[in-house]
């Protein structure tokens, strides 16, 4: 039983999976290739179906049609004790009654390895996750941070072909998540084996990930690395999921011989879709926006509503003719106290399309 | 300054003494009796240890004594498996229907003991269905033994009885088991089966064996079973306390007896509770 | 491709199987006898109502369905009350001990109705020590009527059996209800007595609801307490029902006095179920 | 039964409180004024006493020893249900048997204001945090964002001295736990009441709050507002909990006349009250060291190991000789690969001292 992916293969090929629990459906006509030592995320809002497919992968639950194919082989039937993947599970689910190195065992004594090699990889592993000193306790007398990475060790000793992790950092407090998040996505590096990792984080998510996949509603909305799912979300969900966005609509004209985006009287820079005579929407991120004395040509003026202080960046509330505009500032630069008149610009390259405005 | 401990303290004291009362009461007065002295059918309060001479020389007493030992015992360990597999299929598989599945268990825990036990009777008696649906078929030729009142029909009576009692400290125990402990097994490569084995039964032991003791303590010192389905002759050790109490009116020996079969029930759980408890470490 | 669904159904058979000839089984017996005929002491299936014109018409039955129906409600109020203050308090107050008392209560379920009995015999009997000890210390001449076998010893006695039924479902829906939402009501301006009339005591009403029925239930099928503790007179329904298929043997008038009993109590408890829902809107 | 609080006292003062369960002391020694109007937060990780001392406040737990006082009144004995303060808890705790309106209108129907009264008050608070549409709903039926702002309906609307939150915003997503952010915020600052806010999310402190009190292990470590938390931290705690931090040990040399730090060779700028021949411990946070070419004088030395994109900032974690550094940098700078030689540098201002170094 060779551990070693077969790499002319992808690791996880889905095709056309259908799953529905009675008349809800859950996964909608899902296509998805994950391809060899990736670290793949699937993010999404509750109730999005990425658990579900991450389920489907793992043998838990079956799809209504399509099929799964793990190293090329078909394995949309075949129940999960009987597939050579693991996973991660959101509660951790140790075994209470078992040592950590009984619980980080248990998979290699089910399927027969020697007792001596069970010893040698349980107590590899259990370094290798960082947990060597905790190999005797018993698993409900961990930590939260501790259970999780027992959880880690009890999977990855296995040498699965691919790891499944559903929200496995989700029980963290805000500290250890970000520190576990680096050391998760260094120890599938070193590894080199493929993750899919299931989260409703997007900042967790673009953190980690070779390619995210957005889902909402069953759909899988866009795959793409996280610049292209954050520089040019394909669609207004995934631009609103991923990252924080001010959206607003433009009048397209021709100013001066170039098509712009009109907004309060001051030409904006519209994508080059756009076209004249339409209304248009685009969306600029808040980090992406400039702050600045009012009066500046070719920009939005308003008035700072909110001035708040996030430690590393300050963020504006701003009133302006398209609405409240949320902008980012280094901490360092020049405050606009509430009160003030401001203008905002940005990089013509700083606008996300959403296409043409639904009247 | 902590007016809420106080406040606890005086609600603490009415259970305190309810369950004094409730259970070390009557054993104190039945302890006291078996030392009482038998006179003229009057009780005089003269130390004697008569009356544990008769009740653990006597041949009659002594069969009595197994018979109900291995009377519970049988019943007790049927209901702890069967238990065990209702348990699991309500709390798992069925897990959409667990309450509804659990309310029948209660239910049934004190629904018609006397419907079922007139039931139980018609299906063993004499010239009860079991023997007459298999003589009437043509399977026996003559009503089997097996088939009548007796001590067969005792123990299937008793553990449709005491069925609910088993479920009770097992499905309790199950509820912390999570079906996602079982499906981390069955991630691992355990099939279900090895799952139920590996995982749930080592968490729910402590049901398990409660289970057992519940029922085997139950089923030890009833009497009303065996008076109306085990004849004339399969009664239990029950059923001679209760007549020391009743028509025999000799409370001294009735109490000797009951307090023996305390101790006896005493002695063999908490060897049970040792080895369940080495055999968990 | 869902060999879940399959196995589910085969599981879920056996439950069904053995719940319907648990409780659907005996009363279509027993309804099948109602209507059959008692001739020269055997029982033969030609329809008749008489048992029933017997069992409704008759001035002895009518008693004894009444005292049965007055017992089994005071009982099943009392338990009721008593049950949801235990409930709160180990719930709430003693939250720390509660798997503890939550245990008695188990326990006391099934622990020992036999020596139990006996001890409220000895307490209410002719000679017993309610009377006696009253007596002794001069506060009565002679022995008070009330503190002899009879209704109000039954009561007693039964509250006693019973009370552990009636915690088991209040508590249950207590467990529902968070000491948070008690605090929250606090917080608010409720005292700890108005957090549990206006927060706890709704939310549990359905807990409260199902332990009267459960104990006026259980209580009125009875006929073991009252054959023990309530002299010649002051007998249930059961007592006569148990005589019918007894020593009486006339099973088809028993049969017909025990559907009877059913339909009264189905009738009762839909009536309450539906002011109790109607209340609760 | 006037709400107008008492501007001449503060809202709420704690003097000398202790707290211990048993032998395990909760809260030690804690002296807290929180003035009217006032948005305070305790920041801490768990079990550090925050909820501890959030909950004598409120009158659900009594200190061993010292005294609270709410508007210049002692109320240290008081208990909860005679306190005028209201608690949001962390789990909402809204009666699943009552409607929105019934949940809002419990505290006022308690203590005996007219039905009309009620009603006006109800609805307009309804309408205040943005769910007067579901009035008549059953609590059980919302989402766990309406249920927050019923919650804190249903506080608020008693005109409480204080209102008082248990990480009221720990059970929503991120994205709506950060508009919710806001949106208290706002209604705190429109409504003036004071609020004490109990979090262990060190952004959501920043963000909202007048003041922070950072607590660990049941001291008071530090009490001032977000800029004072941030940019001074008074102890190593504080420190490394708000914000991220790169800690690491120089040696204090004079260097061309001024004292320095030398690290690698290169002086870096220590703070004033170091002295010459000792080592200090310093810290940079991530936002405030600068990543550029290798070779620049007075820099530090080190190699890209890592590189991630957080979408509006890239993060790089940098082989150095102190250790690995966390650098951030806008999205929009040139980026430097994995492998690449760099310098990191940093302004005066941005060193945190943190004490001479234990040896």
């Amino acid at each position: 039983m060779s551990a070693t992916p077969d790499s002319t293969s992808p690791a996880i090929e889905l095709v056309g999976i259908e799953k529905a629990y009675g008349q809800a459906p859950a996964v909608r006509h899902l296509d998805l290739t994950i391809a060899q030592g990736e670290f793949f995320s699937l993010l999404g809002p509750s109730g999005c179906g990425k658990t579900t497919t991450l389920r489907m992968m793992a043998g838990f639950e079956f799809p209504d049609a399509g099929s799964i194919r793990l190293d090329g082989h078909d394995v949309t039937e075949v129940p999960a004790h009987r597939r050579q993947v693991n996973l991660v599970f959101q509660k951790y689910e140790l075994f209470p009654h078992m040592t950590v190195r009984r619980n980080v065992g248990y998979g290699l004594k089910v399927r027969r390895v020697p007792r001596a090699e069970i010893d040698d990889r349980v107590d590899e592993m259990l370094e290798t996750v960082g947990v060597g000193a905790f190999a005797d306790r018993r698993a409900d007398q961990l930590s939260g941070g501790q259970q999780q990475r027992v959880a880690l060790a009890r999977a990855l000793v296995n040498r699965p072909r691919a790891l499944l992790l559903d929200e496995p950092l989700s029980a963290l407090d805000v500290k250890l998540r970000k520190r576990m998040q680096l050391e998760l996505k260094s120890i599938q590096e070193r590894l080199g084996t493929t993750f899919v990792y299931v989260t409703h984080d997007q900042e967790e998510a673009l953190l980690m990930s070779d390619r995210i996949g957005i889902m909402n509603d069953g759909r899988l909305l866009q795959v793409g690395t996280p610049r292209e799912i954050y520089g040019t979300p394909a669609d207004p969900f995934v631009a609103d999921f991923v990252g924080e966005l001010n959206a607003f609509e433009v009048e397209v004209r021709k100013v001066g011989g170039r098509v712009s985006g009109v907004v309060d009287g001051s030409p904006v820079d519209v994508p080059s879709s756009a076209s004249t005579g339409k209304r248009w929407r685009i969306a600029v991120r808040p980090e992406r926006m400039e702050v600045g004395p009012a009066g500046r040509k070719d920009a939005l003026h308003g008035r700072v509503t909110e001035l708040n202080y996030l430690g590393h960046t300050l963020q504006y509330s701003v009133e302006t003719a398209v609405g409240e505009l949320v902008v980012r500032a280094g901490a360092g630069d020049v405050e606009r106290e509430p009160g003030s008149a401001v203008s905002i610009w940005w990089a013509a390259d700083a606008v996300i399309d959403l296409g043409e405005a639904t009247p | 300054m902590k007016p809420n401990r106080i406040v606890a303290a005086l609600q603490l004291a009415p259970a305190s003494v309810y369950y004094s009362a409730l259970f070390g009461a009557p054993l104190l007065v039945l302890v006291a009796y078996s030392f009482y002295t038998t006179e003229n059918f009057d009780f005089v309060p003269e130390f004697t240890l008569d009356n544990y001479v008769t009740a653990w020389t006597s041949e009659v007493y002594r069969t009595y004594f197994i018979r109900t030992l291995r009377i519970s015992a049988i019943t007790a360990a049927v209901i702890a498996v069967v238990a065990f597999f209702y348990s699991y299929v309500i709390t798992y598989t069925l897990r959409a229907h667990r309450s509804l599945l659990y309310f029948f268990v209660l239910v049934s825990m004190f629904g018609g003991y006397l419907v079922r036990i007139y039931a139980w009777r018609s299906i063993f008696g004499t010239e009860g269905i079991a023997n007459s649906a298999l003589m009437s078929t043509g399977i026996i030729a003559e009503p089997l033994d097996l088939l009548r009142n007796g001590e067969f029909a005792i123990i299937i009576a008793m553990i449709n009885f005491y069925l609910p009692l088993g479920i009770l400290p097992i499905y309790a125990a199950m509820q912390n088991v999570g079906p996602g402990q079982i499906e981390a097994a069955q991630d691992l490569g355990s099939s279900r089966l090895g799952a139920a084995g590996k995982i749930v039964l080592p968490l729910a032991l402590r049901g398990v064996t409660v289970a057992f003791v519940f029922t085997f303590i139950a089923t030890a010192a009833e009497w009303l079973t065996p008076q109306l389905l085990g004849g004339t002759e399969d009664q239990m050790i029950g059923n001679r306390i209760a007549y020391q109490f009743g028509a025999g009116f000799d409370w001294p020996l009735g109490a000797a007896l009951a307090v023996t079969l305390v101790v006896v029930l005493a002695v063999l759980l908490g060897a049970l509770f040792t080895v369940v408890r080495r055999w968990v470490r």
